[in-house]
């Protein structure tokens, strides 16, 4: 079953994406999605797509809804910056994690990047701290600790 | 429907598939792969001369169609089949079968996919003279074009590279033409097949008619490019001559793509471009005569009687008249086996030249009434046999390509002339001066060309120097025999050869039957 | 657009809603990327498209489907994933990319001395620098 | 809307033409990608503007309204011949570079 | 009625993301370093993108959804490359 | 019949004879010779043979079909005159040939010289024996050909060199000058058959044409026969070996120039045009030719000068419009021919006795070779027309011709004046001739002691002087008959009254000759002390030398104002050569549209504010595009993106799903295409110091114009076919048929997979060649040497690692990758899919094989770039030449399917599967097609990325030597 399906999550994902496009759930589009989704698996396994464990797949859930409460409040936030006229406050962060894995990593980058205020620069993998470049802050210590409170307790409790 | 009835589309598909072929055999096994390069070309020589057969009968001219995908025309993609484009196509793949004999001796391994790029040159070339269809025309155009590209780079090196640049960009841009142009028939006259086009010009409502031709005039400046008119065409003597020897033997035929276009157009649409014709035409013959003295390079020299020869079937062609063109198609036909065929040679010749040998030679000349103080050595001098062969080929090569006598040149150039003047005995005010300085032209562009040919041949052949005796091997002297012997058929059997130029002619100026052919018949793709 | 008028009216005004308040918001976003004096700051405009920007137009686009289509229409999701997974990458690499040039020429325009160039996160002068 | 679009498809043309008469291998190779774009707007434009009309068949309207289905496959097939032909420029343009150390397009500074 | 509103609706929207392109290119063409235009192009793309969309939903036909997947999925790949460039001279390696 | 048989054989066994000879081995001198002079034999035998019936029936014809739509078939036709020169082609062949087999080397590969030789012969018995204009033509330029090598037979001289394209190249023009009065002859006539041709005189005579026509053949004759100003090529040609300077310049092709005007002279004299031209064209040729003899050092130079002055002389009978002159010149032909050719000969053994023919050298010869002194001196006397010499017969009927009296007074003094004073030269030339050869001191300074060649090699001498004696004895008998037969030809059976007598009486032709005499003794003693100086060339006229002038002008014409030419009319340069075509096209299309182009309406759908938007930013971006592409490359392909995002927007909005989605591809590829690309380019920084005026220069401004013409004009055409009523087009049936017969919903996709799949099937192998071309050429890739070394960039980030003690090599680069890297890993399965539902999807909806292909070979390029290329070829094996042909060959043999079911190439089948569990499912042929389009999109794209990108790693390569042109790519084809 592992090497049909190397990647279970994976292969769930590209089937739920191969039904939303092609928008249907008829006999045909669920066996090609099934096709698809384990020839797509075969596919990151020879790119050699990092595995992780996921532990505690629930705290998923919980994660999204923390990220779209802070995207919520960090593009009010940036909003408001760009039409007022105060100048923003920026500060370079450095973030020293205890997060190793590299799907981990690459959430973590992803969030910070996407939420709007917040920019990953570069990860340093000698020393296990992330350069972060913030807008807006009047205390970037304070930011960091939001950051490694939340964000990284979480996905280090995911990806253990 | 029997093979038979698929044989019009067999000069492009079957190119097309030992190009396929052959792009799956790895690059180790060449052998194997000049082997498939020579049977395919083999076949199409049989296949071409199959369609000849069939539709060069005695009678009328006969057109074939083919109706790709089985969908009427005009709707869909038609291949005509008619006299013009047998002719075309069997010249196509003799030129090649030429150049891959040639190419068995040394230049198939002067670098990669070189068998599958010259089958799928063949393939663009039969498409262009076959298709039916102004866009599939842009395609296989482009195709004999990208074919073409990778054959000029083919060996690479400093020079080819250059010239090849040139020769991309300059081509790219007159893609773009081509493509407004056919762009612009679409949106006026609705349709993309030449005969639909040819029987809707009535129709074309008068207000649009001004876009129509503009779009057709850009596609013919399209066209006069490929066939090389000044001033479109100063890419060419340099690409030709950069090319290796077996490519450009095949590039022979590319600008007489462009002649073939061109006729096709002025035969369908009375009148396409013909002033113009004329007098480009004129132009590039003089250029061509310009350029064919100031070379000093054979090969460029070549390019520059490639120039000469499309430019005077240009000019011939300008005059819209059967017996004119008959005589020219002749011309053209013959001129190109010449061309081709000096392209090798010249190749041959120049093997273990040195270098800087050119530059020196015409200093010579230059002073050549000058040096005096040679001992005379009255022995002749026992040429080798290779040499000799050279000089034969060279000096027929000359022969026929200066239009001197008695090689197709010869009897193309009085075919052409006499078309011009006109019936014999006839009303002599009516040989206009524009005629008369067309055939000094003519004439005397013939004299250039033997006087260019005389100083190289001298040069090489006569002129004692260090350079060694090129090692040839059979296998390139016999496509230079093949090509100057079919030049001697062509001449000993000028009566036929004339007759079928003369039906050909014909038929191209009353395309009735040619579109009746084509939009006649509601389906199947038998004739 | 005769299909649209079967539109329950507090459909499209929701729709309406949603699909002006995105686009102003990725408007709001681009003028950031003009106001913003500094190419680090600059580079968090963008975001606000990405996230809100195409989270309001893409939900405009689910609910018009949905409600015109009269089933669910839901792929414009893949498109909000898609873009906040692919955008962060371009900017990760080009903050980088930029932080090596601006250390490189020496144009940083603020009065601190940018971080070392291999890596700005190891030693003291990076550690939370106020700019 | 019409105007619009002529006057894009000048633009680009014109843009297109003037890099391409200039001495840079590089300019020349934007030009003829401007060019292109220019060319398969022309072609496109050549069977008039229908907004929202795809010719993506559906039951029961009529053929008439779709958009001419024709300039787009032109098109189609001058963008992917477009795109073969701009590879094969930049290759032969670095080839060239790399033979004669220049970016000139006639392979030497003048 | 709800035609108008989506109309009226979709028209605004289209002017401002009209703006915010107009916007992006601005700094596409200012500058003044290379970074800043990669940024603009990536804005551009995006503000692109979401013009399909409201177009999408204008003509109420879903043809042209793929259109916006394949900018949303695909054209980081360019701007990506761009970035590695700067920083690399090349961009494969 | 027989005759039609021996007719044939004169003009086609010299042929066979060379092709015989010529394949003989090289010292096969004996069989050459034997062979060669059997040949001449026969064909004197056929001359004799014939002759009864040429006497009594005038003419004999054989015809063969060739060409006869255009009048041209071979006619081979003998009649008195053709005869004749057949007879000396033939006969003095023969001996010509005996002559040679001695005269020639031991060591020279003789059985080529013969071969030569015979092509000759059997040229000019083609020439004369022509019944056709158009074969005279043809055979005329063979002699010319077969002139010109053996000419230069030996090759290794540069004289022969000269002497034989000098030749070529006169005689050569004169030839198309032939062509061209032959063309306008038979166009005249209305027939190339020479006796249609001979009977229609008046009708030429009076033809507006005839000027012209007269011009060109005589240029032609002139030039053959060497008159003035064309004479010079003949002395250069004496470079020959002698036999051929005795067959070729004395006796044969040099008489073709006269033959031709004694040939027409029927319909083309009797005009005034005629006489003025010819007559004094040959009577300078006639002076300046024996004059320059005189002075001349050369054996054979004088012999060759000598030859001019004789064919000025038959030239100026030919001119004088009186039936007299012309048979005096026709007996001057075979008189001549006799006498030089033994005069060439015996030079020639002169030549081979002493090792020299420079006669300051030569002296009292009279003592070594006796008899061959005795021969030459006879021909000599001969040539001065000395009496009871054939020489004096015809030299006394010209004298009597010149003395005829003429109204015009020019005339009437200038021909007998000049007559007498060629008369006189001939004496002097003549008599030094003699005298400075045979007689007087012994030679000094000679290789070896002069002794009298072998017999038989002065056997053709002794009957040629024989010939010579018998003619100046006993004309009557001799040659009256033939004579009177040859010119019978010419003139019809009532010839004028002539008598060949030696004595006349005391009359003033005689009085002439005596005068002659006397002059050219007087001229000789009164120059002795100039010739004694040994001068070489005439004085007055040495720095006239036509050779000189001729070489200086053929440089001229040939060389410096061709090359001037083609600098001025062409150019080697890109930008003029496409500012030239864009100037053509424009023109092109302005013409037709010149008049206007129909009405221009106003919009039809009103302004669209977002759309507008968007191409006032793509308009931007075009134009930045322009400006910034030298300086700020990156800048300009960034915008380049900007004008390409406008593009695809339009796509969707004007109803192209399809074309929007290819383009945005298309757009993605590009871009990383040309930053590939970018590496290997140098650096470009703008240039502080530039003149800013020096941006406006003209040529800046031309291409302004040009660039805002073509926009401009392009944007009104397409205005305004946009603004116009569509026609009645082909697309209607495309809509109608796309569901119902092509089984698609999509109609651009039905269209390109079906409707026009052949375009489709021809736009992907140009992608495949393409890709081909592309890697074949960077197999043999050779970067510049200032972008050998990796990128700046990589070379700073090195040189950090190197100087930081924490960093090592790469860590740069892996840290700058790590992150991005993990989610461009992850994104690959996410395109495949993403590819392969846009590739299943086409048929009906926007997407198909192209489309997924581009999408499939960006998921791929995307490992490249996060991973880079070593990493990924050693993970995933990809093959992307064999991609290029499974897809072709997929596509193909879907087309070629449709044989199967009788139906011709790429004809459809499209029907509905029932499947268990799925259903019906529709299965069209046309889908295994875009299979086959999207197999070879995604190899065609990777092979071209990965091809650029490999060049990175064989660049970095340690050790390489960048400079080895051989450089062949180390990556094997499988791995690219
Ligand atoms: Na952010
Ligand atoms: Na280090």
């Amino acid at each position: 079953m592992r090497r049909v399906v190397p990647y279970p999550l994976l292969w769930l994902a590209l089937f739920v994406m191969w039904l939303l496009l092609s928008q249907s759930i008829a006999p045909g589009h669920l066996l090609l999605g099934a096709l698809v989704a384990t020839f797509g698996g075969w596919v990151a396994a020879a790119v050699e797509a990092p595995r992780s464990k996921i532990r505690r797949p629930v705290l998923i859930a919980r994660l999204i809804w923390l990220v779209t409460l802070d995207i919520i409040r960090s593009n009010l936030a940036v909003l408001r910056l760009i039409l007022g006229r105060r100048e923003p406050r920026s500060v370079y962060v450095s973030i020293p994690l205890q997060l190793r894995d590299p799907n981990g990593l690459a959430i973590l980058a992803c969030i910070i990047t996407a939420t709007p205020g917040s920019a990953w620069i570069n990860h340093n993998a000698r020393t296990d701290t992330v350069l972060v470049h913030v807008l807006d802050t009047d205390d970037g210590i304070a930011w960091v600790d939001a950051i490694k409170r939340t964000y990284e307790a979480l996905l280090l409790e995911i990806f253990r | 429907m029997t093979l038979s009835d698929h044989l019009i589309i067999l000069p492009i598909l079957l190119p097309m598939l030992a190009g396929v072929v052959l792009t799956l055999i790895d690059e180790r096994h060449r052998a194997a792969k000049l082997a498939i390069n020579i049977a395919a070309t083999v076949l199409l020589v049989a296949v071409s001369a199959m369609l000849l057969g069939r539709v060069g009968g005695d009678a009328e001219a006969l057109n074939v169609t083919y109706r790709l995908g089985d969908w009427p025309a005009p709707f869909a993609i038609v291949l005509v089949g008619d006299r013009l484009a047998a002719l075309m196509v069997m010249l196509a793949s003799v030129l090649a079968l030429a150049a891959v004999t040639f190419s068995i001796a040394r230049w198939h391994r002067a670098g990669a996919h070189f068998h599958t790029l010259f089958q799928l040159l063949l393939m663009g070339l039969n498409g262009a003279f076959l298709t039916g269809d102004l866009f599939n025309l842009f395609v296989f155009f482009e195709i004999l074009l990208a074919a073409s590209y990778g054959l000029a780079l083919h060996g690479s090196g400093k020079a080819r590279v250059r010239a090849g640049l040139h020769y991309i960009a300059f081509n790219l841009a007159t893609s773009a033409l081509f493509l407004i142009g056919v762009s612009l028939v679409y949106g006026v006259a609705g349709t993309l097949n030449m005969a639909d086009l040819a029987a809707r010009m009535a129709s074309v409502p008068a207000d649009s008619r001004p876009l129509l031709d503009a779009g057709l005039a850009l596609l013919g400046v399209a066209f006069l490019v490929k066939a090389g008119m000044w001033p479109l065409s100063f890419w060419l003597p340099t690409t030709y001559a950069a090319a290796s020897a077996p490519v450009a033997a095949v590039f022979a035929i590319m600008s007489k793509v462009g002649v073939y276009v061109l006729l096709r157009m002025s035969g369908l649409l009375d009148g396409f471009a013909e002033q113009f014709l004329f007098y480009g035409g004129l132009a590039t013959m003089i250029f061509g005569t310009i350029g064919i003295l100031s070379s000093q390079e054979l090969t460029r020299m070549v390019g520059f009687i490639v120039l000469l020869s499309s430019g005077t079937t240009m000019a011939m062609l300008g005059y819209g008249d059967p017996a004119v063109t008959a005589g020219a198609m002749y011309y053209l036909v013959a001129s190109t086996l010449g061309l081709s065929c000096l392209f090798l040679v010249a190749e041959l010749m120049e093997r273990g030249r040195l270098a800087e040998a050119d530059i020196f030679a015409v200093t010579l000349e230059a002073f050549g009434d000058d040096e005096e103080v040679e001992h005379n050595e009255e022995i002749g001098v026992a040429v080798p046999a290779t040499m000799i062969l050279l000089g034969l080929s060279f000096a027929a090569c000359g022969v026929l390509l200066a239009g001197m006598p008695p090689l197709g040149g010869f009897i193309g150039k009085f075919a052409m002339l006499q078309g011009m003047l006109g019936a014999p005995g006839g009303n002599d005010g009516a040989v206009p001066a524009a005629t008369w300085a067309l055939m000094a032209v003519l004439i005397l562009s013939g004299l250039a060309t033997m006087i260019a040919m005389l100083r190289t041949g001298i040069n090489r052949f006569w002129a004692p120097t260090d350079d060694t005796v090129p090692r040839v091997r059979v296998v390139e002297i016999a496509p230079i025999a093949m090509l100057l012997g079919l030049s001697v058929v062509l001449v000993v059997l000028a009566g036929s050869a004339m007759g079928f130029m003369q039906v050909m002619s014909d038929s191209i100026y009353h395309p009735d039957s040619y579109v009746e052919t084509v939009l006649g018949v509601v389906s199947g793709g038998a004739p | 657009m005769n299909q649209l008028d079967a539109l329950p009216t507090w459909v499209a005004i929701i729709v309406a809603v949603l699909l002006v308040a995105g686009a102003a918001i990725t408007l709001v976003g681009t003028v950031g990327l003009v106001r913003f004096p500094t190419f680090y700051q600059r580079i968090h405009a963008p975001t606000v498209g990405t996230s809100f920007g195409a989270l309001f137009v893409l939900v405009a686009s689910m609910i018009f489907f949905t409600a015109t289509e009269t089933r669910p229409v839901l792929h414009e999701v893949l498109i909000l994933i898609f873009v906040s997974v692919t955008t962060p990458v371009t900017l990760m690499l080009l903050a980088r990319a930029a932080l090596y040039r601006d250390r490189l020429e020496s144009q940083n325009p603020t009065p601190e001395p940018p971080p070392p160039i291999s890596d700005a996160a190891s030693g003291e002068n990076a550690s939370s620098g106020k700019l | 809307m019409e105007l619009v679009l002529a006057l894009s498809i000048g633009t680009l043309a014109g843009s297109g033409i003037w890099l391409l008469l200039r001495p840079r291998s590089f300019q020349v190779i934007i030009g003829l990608s401007l060019i292109s774009y220019a060319v398969n707007l022309f072609i496109f434009s050549m069977g008039g503007l229908k907004s929202a009309a795809a010719p993506i068949l559906e039951t029961g309207v009529d053929v008439a309204t779709y958009a001419d289905p024709v300039p787009q496959a032109l098109v189609l097939t001058a963008i992917v011949i477009g795109f073969a032909m701009t590879a094969l420029f930049l290759v032969v343009l670095l080839a060239a570079r790399g033979l004669t150390g220049t970016d000139h397009v006639d392979g030497r500074e003048r | 009625m709800s035609a108008t509103i989506i109309g009226v609706a979709i028209l605004v929207s289209q002017v401002l993301l009209g703006a915010a392109m107009c916007t992006a290119c601005w700094r596409l063409l200012r500058g003044p370093r290379a970074q800043d235009r990669v940024l603009a192009l990536d804005s551009l793309y995006l503000s692109g993108m979401l013009m399909l969309l409201t177009f999408g939903i204008g003509s109420g036909k879903t043809i042209y959804f793929e259109a916006a997947l394949i900018v949303g999925l695909l054209s980081f790949v360019a701007t990506a490359a761009i970035a590695k460039f700067l920083m690399r001279g090349e961009i494969i390696e | 019949m027989l005759n039609s048989v021996s007719l044939l054989i004169s003009v086609l066994l010299p042929f066979v004879g060379s092709l015989a000879v010529g394949l003989l081995p090289l010292h096969a001198r004996g069989t050459a010779a034997t062979i060669s002079g059997a040949v001449a034999a026969v064909l004197t035998l056929i001359a004799v043979l014939s002759y009864g019936d040429v006497a009594a029936q005038g003419v004999l014809r054989y015809e063969l079909q060739w060409l006869p739509q255009l009048g041209l078939n071979l006619v081979i036709r003998m009649d008195g005159l053709s005869w004749l020169f057949m007879a000396m082609i033939s006969g003095i062949g023969g001996l010509v040939v005996l002559y040679a087999r001695y005269y020639m080397s031991p060591k020279d590969p003789v059985p080529r010289f013969f071969s030569l030789l015979l092509a000759f012969m059997g040229a000019m018995l083609g020439m004369v024996l022509s019944g056709n204009l158009i074969q005279l033509v043809l055979f005329w330029e063979l002699t010319s050909m077969f002139s010109f090598l053996l000419i230069g037979y030996w090759h290794q001289n540069a004289a022969a060199r000269d002497g034989a394209r000098m030749a070529l190249v006169i005689t050569g023009t004169g030839g198309l000058a032939l062509f061209a009065g032959m063309l306008l002859l038979g166009h005249i006539v209305g027939s190339f058959d020479l006796d249609v041709v001979l009977a229609s005189g008046d009708l030429v005579r009076a033809h507006p044409l005839y000027t012209p026509t007269l011009l060109l053949v005589l240029l032609a004759a002139f030039t053959k026969s060497a008159q003035f100003p064309f004479h010079f090529w003949l002395p250069r040609a004496m470079s020959a070996p002698t036999p051929v300077s005795a067959y070729l310049h004395s006796a044969t092709m040099v008489k073709a120039g006269v033959f031709l005007l004694a040939l027409f002279w029927p319909v083309l004299a009797g005009t005034a045009t005629w006489f003025w031209i010819v007559t004094y064209v040959g009577l300078a040729t006639m002076l300046l030719g024996a004059y320059s003899a005189i002075f001349q050092q050369d054996l054979k130079g004088v012999l060759a000068y000598s030859t001019v002055s004789h064919l000025g002389l038959i030239t100026t009978l030919m001119g004088m419009n009186t039936e007299l002159a012309l048979v005096a010149a026709v007996f001057h032909i075979a008189n001549h021919a006799t006498f030089k050719a033994s005069l060439f000969m015996a030079a020639g053994i002169i030549d081979h006795e002493t090792g020299t023919r420079d006669i300051r050298r030569l002296g009292g010869l009279a003592r070594y070779l006796p008899v061959t002194a005795t021969l030459a001196i006879v021909a000599s006397a001969a040539m001065a027309g000395v009496p009871l010499l054939n020489g004096f017969i015809s030299k006394e009927m010209f004298f009597s011709e010149t003395a005829l009296r003429n109204p015009i007074p020019f005339v009437d003094v200038s021909l007998p004046a000049g007559a007498i004073i060629a008369g006189a030269f001939a004496v002097t030339y003549s008599l030094r001739f003699i005298l400075k050869v045979f007689f007087g001191p012994a030679p000094t300074g000679l290789d070896r002691v002069p002794h009298e060649p072998p017999a038989l090699m002065r056997r053709p001498i002794e009957i040629l002087v024989l010939a010579c004696l018998l003619v100046g004895i006993i004309p009557a008998i001799s040659i009256g008959p033939i004579l009177a037969t040859a010119v019978s030809s010419i003139l019809g059976p009532d010839l004028p009254y002539y008598s060949l007598a030696i004595w006349h009486g005391f009359n003033t032709p005689l009085l002439m000759s005596l005068v002659a005499l006397v002059g050219g003794i007087v001229l000789y003693l009164l120059l002795r002390p100039y010739l004694a100086r040994g001068i070489d060339g005439p004085p007055f006229l040495a720095h006239l030398a036509g050779p000189r002038i001729f070489e200086r002008l053929l440089i001229l014409l040939s060389v410096k104002w061709s090359k001037a030419l083609e600098k001025l009319f062409g150019t080697r340069r890109l930008q003029p050569q496409l500012a030239i075509l864009a100037m053509v096209a424009i023109v092109a299309a302005s013409i037709p549209t010149f008049g206007g182009i129909g009405p221009l309406r106003l919009p039809l759908s009103g302004i669209d504010p977002g759309l507008t938007l968007v191409w006032g930013v793509g308009m931007v971006c075009a134009v930045g595009a322009a400006t910034q592409a030298k300086y700020h490359r990156l800048v300009a392909l960034m915008l380049m993106g900007g004008a390409g995002l406008a593009t695809s927007l339009t796509f969707v909005w004007y109803s192209a799903p399809d074309l929007a989605l290819t383009q945005l591809l298309v757009e993605v590829v590009t871009t990383i295409l040309i930053l590939l690309g970018m590496r290997w380019l140098p650096k470009r920084r703008e240039e502080a110091g530039i003149d800013p005026l020096s941006k406006f220069s003209l040529r800046r401004l031309r291409d302004l114009a040009i660039a805002i013409v073509a926009g401009g004009g392009l944007a009104l055409l397409s205005y305004a076919i946009m603004t116009r009523d569509a026609p009645d087009s082909i697309a209607k049936f495309f809509l109608d048929n796309a569901y119902l017969e092509g089984g698609g919903r999509n109609v651009v996709n039905v269209i390109l997979v079906d409707f026009r799949g052949f375009d489709t099937l021809g736009e992907i192998t140009v992608l495949g060649i393409v890709a081909l071309t592309t890697y074949a050429l960077l197999r043999r890739f050779r970067p510049a040497a200032d972008s050998i070394p990796r990128p700046e960039q990589q070379r700073i980030q090195s040189a950090v690692e190197d100087q930081r003690s924490d960093l090592e090599e790469g860590t740069i680069v892996s840290e700058f990758l790590f992150v991005p890297a993990v989610i461009m890993r992850w994104l690959f399965p996410v395109i495949m899919t993403f590819s392969l539902f846009l590739l299943l999807r086409g048929h009906d909806q926007p997407g198909g094989g192209f489309i997924a292909g581009i999408t499939m070979a960006i998921g791929f390029i995307l490992q490249y770039l996060a991973s880079g290329t070593r990493w990924v070829e050693d993970r995933l094996r990809i093959l992307p030449v064999y991609w290029i042909g499974v897809g072709l060959l997929l596509a193909l043999a879907t087309g070629a399917g449709a044989w199967v079911f009788g139906a011709p190439f790429l004809t459809s089948h499209f029907q509905y599967l029932d499947l268990p569990l799925l259903g019906r499912v529709p299965l069209a042929s046309a889908l295994f097609f875009d299979l086959g389009v999207f197999i070879l999109v995604v190899g065609a794209t990777v092979l071209m990325l990965v091809a650029i990108a490999h060049q990175s790693l064989r660049s970095a390569k340690p050790g390489r030597r960048p400079s080895t042109p051989k450089a062949v790519a180390d990556a094997p084809e499988g791995v690219v």
